[in-house]
């Protein structure tokens, strides 16, 4: 059995824990040094866990392994990835970072068409063809609800999808001494978006707010816990 | 849409001059981006261009110099709108005229430091910025490069904001908001604690959504022993909800015997994932084990990409489980090479964008295979659209606390759900109710500034 | 080529690709118009006249800009939102770069650290003070979408912040550096691709930068010619896709399609 | 010389988008062959990258520590923890015992009440947002908030009768489409971004 295993650890750990969520929540009180030191030291600890995470499932099996004990195409290709690396690796030192300018124009293309790609394909078409199926009956809202309801939802989602879009339209007209404005009627439709925009907004707030809440309760359910354990003790 | 959240002002006689400004403002920038556009088009050259300095300088400047008495009162506003008390005196004020709004701000300020703090009326000991003009700039044309013309720029702003006296940090006027967090905090503890301290219904579980019946249903129709891939991607901050969704749904698998196959697409999701394992043994008294009864194979690198990836050549980008072995040669893994040979696919996330990566880029290569996706409040209304389509993308949907269903039939109540079932509903109430009667006292505050128009 | 070769290709691949072309051709067409005007036509966002202000304003008095560059990385679409904060960043540079106080831009990913600690040398190569840069300018404060938080709250609270702006992507956190941008009484300007963090910020800043509009400041802030090119670009294709909404989803109510 | 540097990084920006690009609309066997090794080596160099962060966390708090510089003692804290994890996870393995504990113990503890925070914060905030004015929109966001909240709580079985359903339809209909909107928004914006990228106009790499 591992020194890690004792049951004193444990306890260590829960007691960390419950000091940790104490001293963090001090926060609501005002900024304090205890928070300062916990944040700081679990910014080490994520880092540090990403870090190792990378070595574990990327840089050891995809240049480490194969140089050892790959073939010779796999060793040419991680012997190429291992010196693009070290190149970007460079960047970390400012009298090197030059070096690592090829590597980084090459992740900035990938990203750009990356973005690209996934904004058409993954957002932009499933989006309006949702749009378009609105109209495919019997449809999401289920057959249970008679089709005038399901037509005018289907309409509601339209109208909004259709004003929202276009409450972000930029172009305007250029007035005589004045801000350039958009057209009247477009300003119009952009401000029925702002409605449709305001309850979406709403809308996630209240899902962020019951998810966090769920946070709040946990901690504090193990907070109160802890200390009936301990008063036990 | 931020428009309309501050007070308008547009109606003061002065606003016809601003108007002119602004004019001018956009013309200066506009030749600026004719500059701007060669740049843009000539990749990695040096480029000369006859009008920059002249204006390009103007462009930011005389933006400012043509604006400059709205700068400076504006420059107030913000100020105040910093110091978020004053709100209520900026709804009473709006409609009088701008400029007289900025003298009266500038000549009745209050002293801010000093024997005299808090007294009104006291004379400067600064120039004030608003008396403050700028030399009007002529317009030279020069031909200078990109280089020169940022030298001139940083030249310029150096030398501005010497001859300008440096402004008050605006500090905000923090006490009694720190009482209002500090008792909304207290609000939500007592009403969190109660339920646990009264031990009120500590019986009562979450509700059965017709949602996660389904969802069981699923796990229930597929065969005991079942190889099944189990994502678990979400974050440690809201694990809270998480671990207590999963942890229900996992549960009723781990009954089944089911072989749990887990990747994830967080650094912290295999930790997560045998941490959660840890529990459920402990909880459920189940005694899985690692490689006998599951294997974690790691993290998935590169987002999408690596997801996607990982969908068409499983075998390929995750050859190894975390503690280095072959794994997809031992038994219960050697007759999977694709995605649509496991019985399930279950992923936890708590982020919209990682579930719509799932959809998106693994299920189309599930074939027949089932996907259940467990998400957090926050990311429901995203997912949801996938769940509702016709055909449907994803067979099984599970949304925060709506997890009764996988209770109805679980000999070991392993999820922590109904722990904190009573308190979550309480607190919930009462931040809704603090909020009503903020909205409520702010709403009336509003309403009777805007009477006397 | 067969038929089946055909239409393996002709997919949905093919619109997409379509639509790209369509959107490459609008920019070179917008752009060219632009170049003619004027002024660029654009409506008002009173988020970035405010944005200017401040902007300027800190550089007068001193104080120093924060820019938060957010958590996303370029291997998805959030990764959109970095590279348009990025767009922000040189411009930030070169008006407060040689200021006692330079901006100071955090960020939560790798790759988007490497690009803002590269921004901000290009700037200073571009003025001849190579030796002014200082690689910590361009900080990685936490490495995963949390812990970026935690370590950027500490920025917030020390450094005299002046005006704190969040462009990029973040999750709901996003209200945790709004309230502690609000406690020291600095201005607060937020964008993100992210809805959910939008609806957070809707609610903890005056000033949000809703949706698209986040895009928008090259244009807005820098006026250049491809950025309000893109600008009328994505005009003309918003149009498109309603007009492709309405008239298919007509004929799907039809029955047609 | 500079000159021609900048041009040959700009062009493999350019180039290896526009491959990549192709590729995701056009499923060419070869062209889905090099797109597939372009992101393999992607996937590579931002794990690198993110490498790069960790030194560049590890430079910055060394420096702050350095110069003596309020809060320097904490950026010595943030440092030997981060080695600390380094050489436990990293010795013991990610999911071995001791990461475990760790994990469990720090990082689930610290992320988990930054939320928890975070839940008063968002209290604060709503109970705060009309303090800045009253208009249809602030209006709606609101009362939209509270519906939700309210209509998805029941107390010892007590539901606010009509809530929940108007909860529901308000979740699956306005705000579905007010989302919709939003995301084809984004999605424009986002393409023009990678677009301007891919012209070469926009370079976030250097100059």
């Amino acid at each position: 059995m591992s020194v890690f295993d004792l049951n004193n650890l444990d306890l260590l750990g829960t007691v960390l824990s419950f000091g940790l969520t104490l001293i963090v929540f001090s926060f609501i009180f005002g900024d304090n040094l205890l928070f300062r030191f916990a944040i700081h030291v679990f910014v080490g600890v994520a880092a540090g866990y990403a870090a190792v995470m990378t070595w574990y499932n990327v840089l050891l099996p995809e240049i480490a392994v194969p140089i050892i004990g790959g073939s010779q195409a796999e060793r040419f290709f991680a012997l190429l990835a291992l010196v693009l690396s070290t190149l970007l690796f460079m960047k970390a030192f400012p009298r090197l970072s030059g070096w690592g300018s090829p590597v980084v124009a090459y992740l900035v293309g990938v990203g750009a068409a990356t973005v690209i790609g996934g904004a058409v394909l993954g957002t932009l078409f499933p989006q309006v063809l949702a749009s378009i199926n609105l109209f495919d009956f019997p449809s999401s809202f289920g057959n249970s609800s008679p089709v005038w309801v399901q037509i005018s939802n289907a309409v509601v989602i339209l109208v909004g999808t259709i004003s929202a879009l276009i409450f972000f339209h930029f172009g305007a007209r250029n007035r005589h001494d004045r801000h350039p404005e958009r057209a009247a009627w477009i300003s119009a439709v952009a401000w029925l978006g702002q409605i449709f925009i305001a309850i979406t907004f709403g809308v996630l707030f209240a899902g962020v707010y019951i998810a966090s809440m769920t946070a709040f309760v946990e901690r504090m359910t193990f907070s109160a816990n802890f200390i009936l354990l301990f008063f036990q003790l | 849409m931020s428009d309309d959240i501050k007070p308008n002002t547009e109606t003061s006689p002065e606003d016809g001059k601003e108007f002119d400004k602004s004019g001018e403002v956009q013309k200066s920038t506009a030749e600026q981006s004719f500059q701007d556009s060669s740049s843009d088009n000539q990749p990695g050259q040096e480029k000369k261009n006859p009008e920059r300095l002249a204006d390009a300088i103007p462009d930011d400047k005389t933006s400012d110099d043509v604006a400059e008495k709205s700068l400076v009162q504006d420059s107030q506003e913000d100020g105040e709108e910093l110091a978020d008390d004053q709100s209520d005196r900026g709804v009473e004020d709006k409609d009088q005229p701008k400029l007289v709004k900025g003298e009266q701000e500038v000549h009745t300020r209050e002293e801010q430091d000093g024997p005299l703090v808090g007294v009104e009326g006291v004379l400067p000991a600064e120039l004030d910025p608003y008396f403050i003009h700028e030399p009007v700039r002529r317009s030279i044309k020069l031909q200078v490069t990109e280089a020169q013309e940022t030298q001139a720029l940083l030249l310029d702003q150096m030398i501005k904001g010497e001859i300008e006296p440096q402004p008050e940090v605006t500090r905000s006027k923090s006490a009694s908001n720190n009482i209002l967090r500090i008792g909304i905090a207290v609000f939500l503890l007592v009403s969190i604690l109660l339920p646990l301290s009264t031990r009120v219904p500590a019986s009562i579980t979450p509700p059965v959504s017709r949602d996660s019946v389904s969802a069981n249903q699923l796990i229930e129709s597929i065969s005991d022993g079942a190889t099944v891939l189990l994502s678990v991607d979400y974050e440690p901050g809201l694990s809270a909800e998480m671990d207590a969704a999963l942890a229900s749904v996992v549960d009723r698998m781990m009954m089944k015997d089911f072989y749990l196959v887990l990747v994830s697409t967080v650094p912290t999701g295999p930790v997560q994932a045998e941490r959660l394992l840890v529990f459920l043994n402990q909880g459920g008294g189940y005694q899985y084990e690692s490689s006998e009864n599951y294997t974690n194979l790691g993290y998935i690198p590169g987002g999408p990409i690596g997801l996607l990836n990982f969908a068409e050549a499983p075998r390929q980008v995750m050859p190894y489980d975390l503690d280095g072995n072959a794994v997809w040669y031992s038994p219960p893994l050697q007759n999977i090479s694709s995605l649509s040979d496991f019985d399930l696919v279950v992923v936890a996330t708590e982020n919209p964008d990682r579930g719509r990566s799932w959809v998106e880029q693994v299920q189309p290569k599930l074939g027949n295979t089932p996907i259940i996706l467990v998400v957090s409040r926050q990311a429901e209304p995203f997912v949801r659209p996938y769940y509702g389509s016709e055909p449907s993308q994803i067979q099984g949907l599970v949304s925060g606390f709506g997890v009764g269903a996988f209770y109805l039939n679980s000999n070991a109540q392993a999820g922590f759900s109904s722990m904190y079932w009573s308190s979550l509903n309480l607190a919930l109430i009462v931040g809704g109710l603090l909020m009503l009667i903020g909205a409520v006292i702010y709403a009336g505050k509003s309403l009777n500034t805007r009477k006397p128009e | 080529m067969n038929y089946v070769y055909l239409l393996y290709i002709v997919d949905s691949g093919i619109l997409g690709l379509g639509f790209v072309l369509i959107f490459f051709f609008m920019m070179i067409i917008s752009a060219i118009i632009v170049r003619r005007r004027d002024e660029p036509l654009l409506r008002e966002i009173p988020t970035y006249s405010k944005l200017k202000r401040s902007i300027n304003l800190s550089v007068e008095s001193g104080q120093r800009l924060h820019l938060s560059l957010g958590s996303g990385g370029i291997n998805y679409m959030q990764g959109g939102s970095a590279l348009a904060g990025l767009s922000l960043l040189k411009r930030l540079y070169r008006m407060a770069g040689l200021s006692d106080r330079p901006p100071v831009v955090t960020s939560g990913d790798g790759t988007i650290g490497v690009l803002s600690r590269d921004c901000i040398r290009s700037v200073y190569e571009e003025v001849g003070v190579r030796e002014e840069y200082e690689p910590t300018s361009g900080q990685v404060s936490g490495l995963t979408p949390g812990s970026y938080i935690a370590g950027t709250l500490p920025v917030i609270l020390d450094q005299q912040v002046s005006t704190n702006i969040l462009m990029g992507h973040f999750n709901s956190e996003i209200a945790l550096l709004a309230d502690a941008s609000e406690r020291r009484g600095s201005l607060t300007v937020a964008g993100s691709d992210n809805i959910t963090a939008q609806a957070v910020g809707y609610a903890s800043t005056e000033d949000l930068l809703v949706g698209e509009e986040l895009y928008a400041s090259g244009a807005y802030i820098q006026a250049s010619t491809m950025h309000v090119a893109s600008l009328h670009a994505q005009d003309f294709l918003r149009w498109a896709i309603v007009a492709v909404i309405l008239v298919a989803g007509a004929l799907k109510l039809a029955g047609v399609l | 010389m500079r000159q021609v540097r900048n041009s040959i990084v700009v062009a493999i920006a350019v180039i290896t988008g526009i491959i990549i690009l192709v590729g995701y609309f056009i499923e060419l066997p070869v062209l889905k062959n090099l797109r597939i090794m372009l992101l393999h080596y992607a996937v590579i160099f931002i794990a690198v990258a993110l490498i790069v962060g960790v030194v560049n966390l590890v430079q910055v708090h060394w420096k702050k520590f350095q110069n003596r510089q309020p809060g320097g003692v904490y950026s010595l804290i943030l440092i030997i923890s981060l080695l600390v994890t380094i050489i436990v996870v990293g010795y013991f393995g990610p999911t071995s015992t001791p990461s475990l504990w760790i994990f469990s113990n720090i990082q689930i503890p610290v992320a988990s009440s930054l939320i928890a925070v975070l839940t008063v914060v968002l209290t604060y905030t709503g109970v705060r947002l009309l303090k800045r004015g009253l208009n249809l929109f602030s209006f709606l966001f609101m009362a939209t908030v509270l519906i939700v909240i309210l209509g998805t709580v029941s107390f010892q079985g007590f539901r606010i009768p009509g809530l929940s359903e108007l909860r529901t339809w308000i979740t699956q209909v306005p705000a579905v489409g007010g989302a919709r909107g939003i995301l084809l928004g984004v999605a424009l914006g986002t393409i023009a971004t990678g677009m301007r990228i891919l012209m070469g106009s926009d370079r976030p790499y250097g100059r």
